[in-house]
């Protein structure tokens, strides 16, 4: 039997929208629990199909195909369709989305069980994944741009799930301000392709890069910077990074399906996708690289003094999305969605296991926890081994692709940002140490809690097993050996402008060097947490004296969102009270103005409404009359046009 | 010059027949009115374990005859404040449609007035007219009885139009013609269309009741009500011709269409041979329906106003209009054979039938317990 | 044969353009109720003259049998008092009358302006024929058509429909009590 | 048979329209300004007859407006009416003149 699975690509995105449907529209009367079956199944075909479409298109080798579902925009020259772009780099991301969405979806049956809003719940995850489904299958900026906006919707909604409170829906507009901030940007950058290529298609564009950059490299700069831009805010880069680690308000399965599938992976995915334009636009490949290295350091140094346990997973995440940047700025797209896919896995893995951590203990600040291991083994091995891989220990899943990014940042030139690179590696090990060791670790401090924790259900422990195995052993099959692995087999031609550099062999000594390097670095924190956490040996809370003023720092995440509230709102508040008195007396005034003269006209004219219907149907009449006077006229020649 | 039979100008000729048709069938409505009056209070009398009219004639088979030089020999009597000109035209209003829709009645195969392409919507549409007539009686007559009674009668009669229609359409769909020779032709054989569209025989049977004023939707006349509806004032012939000419014509125009439509008109043995003998199976068929209409008024009682609404807009009209739907569909999905229509209506028949009783007295329940809780809570209060 | 269509029409339009204007003159409502069921009639035998018996049987089903009473049932729900000509006349009749006269005149000129088509459709019948266009081609504002009268329905209904009275209504005399 | 002209058949109807308007424009009793309004829809529906089976109009497009006219006939005249019985509710009157409440 031969089936055309390519061709029922919107399927993937089709099943879970319909299961999004069901679940609005009948989930409050009568299904109630019964949405979180309906949604993890659909999104079980969803995968198998998402899976299915990728070992197609591996078979099938370099592969673009374009399936259109209809003609969306059809005006003069300007096109658009709705149609699903299916090759290796949307073909990898649909089937890592979708496995890791199905994944976190059926965790959620067991997390959200006893809350009354669930069907509301897995109305907007479901619809989430479409979206997102959407923004990766999109063969153009426009419907790219749709998917953009309603993850972004739909990631308000459930970071604010929980709207009773007042952090959650704090969080949910904080995130969609800032994603706005960035939406603006992308919508600049799609607007500037338009004029400069005449399409938004991505095989329209992409071919004219070149040409178009011979002449107006201003233009392809600007382009990239717009949507460098919006990536920032989709993706939590910096200056815009701020609202992720507050969408830790939100249930912790949204986390994971923010931070692992869905949402920041699309700031990387734009970038990875826009690579022919990246490619050409020199400096703006500088800044993603900088702008990566800095927030990986940055948020990695937050993360050492957190002490809720989702928030130190948060800002390991724009720590590593920052590393995904430095890979595109650096020229090794691939390397960044290597990284991007095995992220997907231990970050989902790591968010799901503070989900069950969460779930037995009601509690997500680790001063409390300590000692879980012995009440939470599944939680607690899935846990470490998605800690190595977050460490970059070999050889699990993080080390490969971590490795790589950091490696391919010193052989293209970038000494100092390799630096940045492997220190950042040494705080990740540091703090991923600490986490495991408070939370797991040590004595309970906290017995009340300790005698209350439980080992989760099954439905949410076979989901960490299943994600552990990702965890561990997609690095070594997407990227064993190093450089030439099955990933840059099957991603090059895509993602890199030509696939001149796979006659030449890797240097593995040089690899195997940085390899060494940045493990060694690891290592190292891993021994200075340990030393700190496990044996005290230095205090921990000595530490922290003995460098006040920067723990300060670091404990308020370098006052990032006071500066953002005080100073920058402030002045836009200035701003925005100037533009509405600009408003309400000049441009109202006039409107105000020109109220008074209508209405002055209007008392005079109010003598002509009589109320009586004859009156009204004589004027009809008299209408008609001269309608017939006219048309008569014409008709007869008397009146000459 | 084209020349007609007898050496007659054409236009002489159509008009000499037309006098000719005119005279005939109202000396045929005026019989068979006398007939079916006389037959109506024999069969009344005989199901009441009564004898009836005996006196005149053999068997009191004059007494009709005398009855109706009764009333032409009555004088013309108006009360005070009629609106003259209205209650004269009334009757004519109401006559000259029922008159009009003899035209299309299909006697028998040489003995047809006119075979017009639309027959049976020429026949509604006449059915519809005779609402004036009562309306302006009612008002003429210048007397709140007559009024209401008019208003009553008229808004029965367009409510039942419209389930009528709808289950003439039904046998309309299922035949392919609204001319009425071809509706009689297209049911030669012995499975006429009751066996196969039943249910739209019964909804029209209701309906055809409801629209000739026939018990239980006699309203008009409802004696305790409404002393006798829109007739209050009339009487001698203008009576005369608005109960009796015009009700029993009525009467028969009704059957005939269901005779037409349902029992294959004048179709019947030895009709191929001897084409005039369908006027025999015809006018049998007609007085079995019409025996029909007499067993009915002596068995059920009198419909309130309320009720009858209420029975043709929730009853009446889903269920012709749900006969047509399945019906229309049926006749597209299997364009070859009738037999799913059949299947399908007599199921429904049997479901209405069964269901109707059940669901009235659930709805019955309902309100008494209603009307109890109301009593309850009124009295509390007072 | 010759004379009859031309007679016919006459007769159809004399009684038409008298109907018309009994309709509009009359000074007793029910007379121009009847007279309009007349106007309506005489035009359904002037469809049949143009060969549209179809049309002609519809213009009868609907407007004499429908909407004339309807209209005489409005004219028996409101008070239609004595002093017709009282409702009659009003400041704006002589002008109105000039309006539609004016109007009317070049219309009527430009009517004449029209032609038969060389060939005309074959006579016998156009229930075919309209149901065909009704059903093809029409068939889309035919069921808006039918989407309109429903939404009348209702609306009338609406519009018409008493507030029910709130006060309960009182109880029935109890029979056990002695009174 | 003599075909009866066309330009006959609009004449008649230009004529029984604009009676119509005439009555919607004298009367002041709401229900004879229906009537009126019905007068005017049926002079249009003989001229669309008329255009359409002597202008040898393909497959009797006149005649379906026809039909449309009867229905918005059917509605108008049923809110119509419904309207007047409203409004005679509110105000004892039929006379359209005296229901100007509505008068600026």
């Amino acid at each position: 039997m031969n089936i055309d699975v390519v061709g029922l690509v919107w399927l993937v995105p089709g099943i879970p929208l319909a299961a999004a449907i069901v679940n609005g529209l009948f989930g409050r009367r009568w299904l109630h629990r019964a949405t979180g079956v309906i949604a993890s199944v659909a999104l079980g075909l969803s995968a198998v199909l998402g899976v299915a479409i990728f070992f197609a298109v591996v078979a099938a080798g370099h592969v673009a195909r374009t399936v259109t579902l209809y003609e969306w925009i059809g005006a003069g020259d300007f096109h658009v369709n709705v149609a699903a772009l299916v090759d290796p780099l949307s073909a990898t991301m649909v089937a890592v989305v979708t496995v890791v969405s199905f994944l976190i979806h059926v965790f959620s049956n067991g997390y959200m069980e006893h809350d009354p809003g669930i069907h509301r719940f897995f109305t907007w995850l479901p619809l989430f994944v479409f979206l997102m489904l959407t923004l990766v299958l999109a063969d153009n900026y426009l419907l790219m741009f749709v998917g953009w906006e309603g993850v972004g919707l739909c990631s308000y909604l459930l970071i604010g799930f929980w709207f009773e409170r007042p952090a959650p829906y704090t969080a949910a507009n904080k995130a969609f301000w800032m994603n706005r901030i960035g939406d603006w940007g992308f919508t600049i950058g799609t607007i500037l392709t338009f004029l400069t290529f005449g399409s938004l298609t991505f095989h329209d564009v992409f071919p004219k890069v070149a040409g178009v950059a011979q002449t107006q490299p201003l233009t392809i700069t600007f382009i990239a910077l717009a949507f460098f831009l919006g990536a920032t805010g989709k993706s939590a880069q910096l200056p815009l990074y701020s609202w992720l680690p507050d969408a830790m308000e939100g249930p912790t399965p949204v986390s994971a399906l923010i931070h692992a599938a869905t949402m920041v992976t699309a700031g990387v995915y734009l970038v990875a996708r826009s690579t022919p334009l990246f490619a050409v636009a020199g400096p703006a490949l500088l800044v993603v690289a900088i702008i990566g290295a800095v927030t990986a350091l940055f948020a990695a140094t937050i993360a050492l003094v957190q002490v809720d346990i989702k928030r130190v997973l948060a800002y390991s995440t724009v720590s590593q999305l920052g590393y995904m940047f430095l890979a595109c700025g650096v020229g090794a797209p691939i390397a960044a969605v290597f990284h991007l896919a095995t992220h997907a896995f231990f970050k989902a893995l790591l968010f799901l296991g503070s989900g069950s951590v969460i779930h037995a203990t009601e509690e997500q600040d680790m001063r409390r926890m300590g000692g879980l291991r012995r009440k939470m083994p599944i939680t607690y091995w899935t846990f470490l081994l998605a800690g190595g891989a977050l460490a970059a220990i070999p050889p699990l899943a993080g080390f490969w692709s971590k490795d790589e990014i950091v490696g391919a940042a010193f052989t293209n030139g970038q000494p100092i940002l390799w630096a940045v690179g492997v220190g950042t590696g040494l705080l990740t090990a540091f703090y991923t140490t600490r986490m495991i060791y408070l939370t797991f670790h040590g004595e309970p401090r906290d017995h009340h809690l300790y005698d209350h924790a439980h080992e989760s259900p099954a439905v949410m422990t076979v989901p960490l097993l299943l994600l552990c195995v990702g965890a561990v052993f997609a690095g070594l099959v997407l990227g064993f050996p190093p450089e030439a692995g099955f990933i840059h087999r099957f991603l090059e031609g895509t993602v890199t402008a030509e696939a001149a550099a796979q006659s030449e062999l890797p240097n593995y000594v040089l690899i195997a060097g940085l390899a060494a390097t940045a493990v060694v670095a690891g290592l190292i924190g891993i021994a200075i947490g340990y030393a700190m956490y496990a044996r005290r040996r230095p205090d921990p809370a000595a530490v922290s004296r003995a460098v006040g003023p920067i723990y300060t720092l670091l404990w308020n995440k370098y006052f990032v969102d006071e500066l953002y509230d005080h100073r920058i709102l402030e002045g836009g508040r200035a701003l925005f009270g100037a533009a509405w008195a600009f408003d309400a007396h000049i441009i109202d005034g006039i409107v105000d103005r020109l109220a008074w003269l209508v209405s002055l006209l209007g008392s005079g004219l109010r003598r002509v409404q009589t109320g009586i219907v004859g009156n009204y149907a004589l004027s009809i009449a008299a209408g008609l009359l001269i309608l017939i006077v006219v048309y008569g006229g014409y008709a007869t020649g008397v009146l000459h046009r | 010059m084209p020349v007609g039979p007898f050496g007659l100008d054409p236009l002489v000729w159509a008009i000499i027949r037309l006098i000719v048709a005119v005279v005939l069938v109202v000396a045929l409505i005026l019989n068979s009115s006398l007939l079916l009056i006389y037959l109506e209070r024999k069969t009344q009398a005989i199901m009441q374990d009564r004898i009836g009219p005996y006196h005149t004639g053999p068997f009191g088979l004059l007494q009709t005859f005398a009855d109706a030089l009764k009333l032409i020999a009555k004088e013309d009597v108006r009360a005070g404040q009629t609106d003259v000109a209205f209650f004269i035209a009334a009757p004519a209003l109401v006559f000259t449609p029922m008159l009009a829709s003899y035209v299309v009645l299909p006697f028998a195969p040489p003995l047809v007035g006119a075979d017009i392409n639309i027959g049976l919507l020429y026949l509604a549409t006449l059915g519809s007219m005779g609402v004036l007539g009562i309306v302006i009686a009612g008002w003429a007559s210048n007397n709140k009885y007559s009024l209401v009674g008019g208003l009553r009668s008229a808004g029965q009669l367009i409510s039942y139009e419209v389930p009528g229609i709808l289950s003439l359409v039904t046998a309309v769909l299922v035949v392919g013609s609204l001319s009425m020779v071809k509706i009689t032709e297209s049911q030669t054989g012995p499975i006429t269309n009751i066996f196969i569209i039943p249910l739209a025989f019964a909804t029209y049977l209701v309906s055809a009741l409801a629209e000739t004023n026939r018990t239980p939707f006699d309203l008009p006349e409802a004696e305790s009500e409404l002393v006798a509806g829109y007739l209050t004032e009339y009487s001698g012939m203008r009576w005369g011709t608005m109960l009796a000419l015009t009700e029993y014509g009525n009467v028969v125009v009704v059957c005939s269409i269901m005779t037409t439509l349902w029992l294959g008109g004048w179709n019947g043995p030895g009709v191929a041979a001897v084409p005039i003998l369908g006027v025999v199976w015809f006018t049998l068929k007609v007085y079995a329906l019409i025996l029909v209409f007499m067993w009915v008024r002596a068995t059920l009682p009198r419909l309130r106003i309320d009720q009858l609404m209420s029975f043709c807009w929730k009853i009446l009209i889903p269920v012709t209009l749900l006969n047509l739907a399945v019906t229309a569909v049926l006749l597209i999905a299997f364009p070859t054979t009738l037999l799913p229509v059949a299947i399908a209506n007599w199921i429904l028949l049997v479901a209405f039938v069964v269901l109707l009783p059940v669901l009235q007295q659930r709805r019955l329940r309902h309100l008494r317990a209603r009307l109890r809780e109301r009593t309850a809570t009124a009295s509390l209060a007072s | 044969m010759d004379v009859l269509g031309p007679i016919l029409f006459a007769f159809l339009t004399l009684m038409i353009v008298g109907g018309g204007l009994g309709v509009v003159l009359a000074g007793r409502i029910t007379t121009s109720a009847l007279l309009m069921a007349f106007t309506f009639l005489n035009m359904a035998g002037m469809f049949v003259l143009l060969g549209s018996e179809t049309i002609a049987a519809f213009q009868v089903l609907i407007y004499v049998g429908a909407i004339t009473v309807l209209i005489l049932y409005g004219v028996m729900f409101t008070p239609q008092t004595p002093r017709a000509y009282g409702l009659f006349f009003q400041k704006q009749t002589p002008w109105g009358a000039l309006v539609a006269a004016l109007a009317a005149l070049p219309v009527i000129v430009v009517a004449f302006s029209f032609h038969d088509a060389a060939s005309l459709p074959a006579p016998g019948g156009d229930l075919n024929a309209l149901a065909t266009a009704v059903f093809t081609s029409f068939a889309f504002p035919f069921e808006v058509a039918s989407v309109l009268l429903l939404s009348a329905m209702v609306g009338a209904i609406v519009l018409v429909k008493r507030e029910p009275a709130s006060r309960p209504p009182a109880a029935p005399p109890d029979p056990e009590r002695p009174v | 048979m003599t075909l009866v002209p066309l330009p006959a058949f609009i004449a008649v109807s230009a004529t029984l329209f604009f009676i119509g308007v005439a009555g919607v424009l004298v009367r002041r009793n709401a229900v004879v300004i229906l009537m009126s309004v019905e007068l005017m829809l049926n002079a249009t529906n003989l001229a669309f007859v008329a255009f359409s089976r002597r202008l040898a109009v393909a497959g009797e497009r006149g005649s379906v407006f026809v039909v449309f006219v009867f229905v918005v006939a059917a509605a108008e005249v049923a809110v119509g009416l419904a309207i007047i019985l409203a409004a005679y509710r509110n105000r004892p009157t039929v006379d359209v003149d005296q229901l100007d409440e509505m008068k600026g």
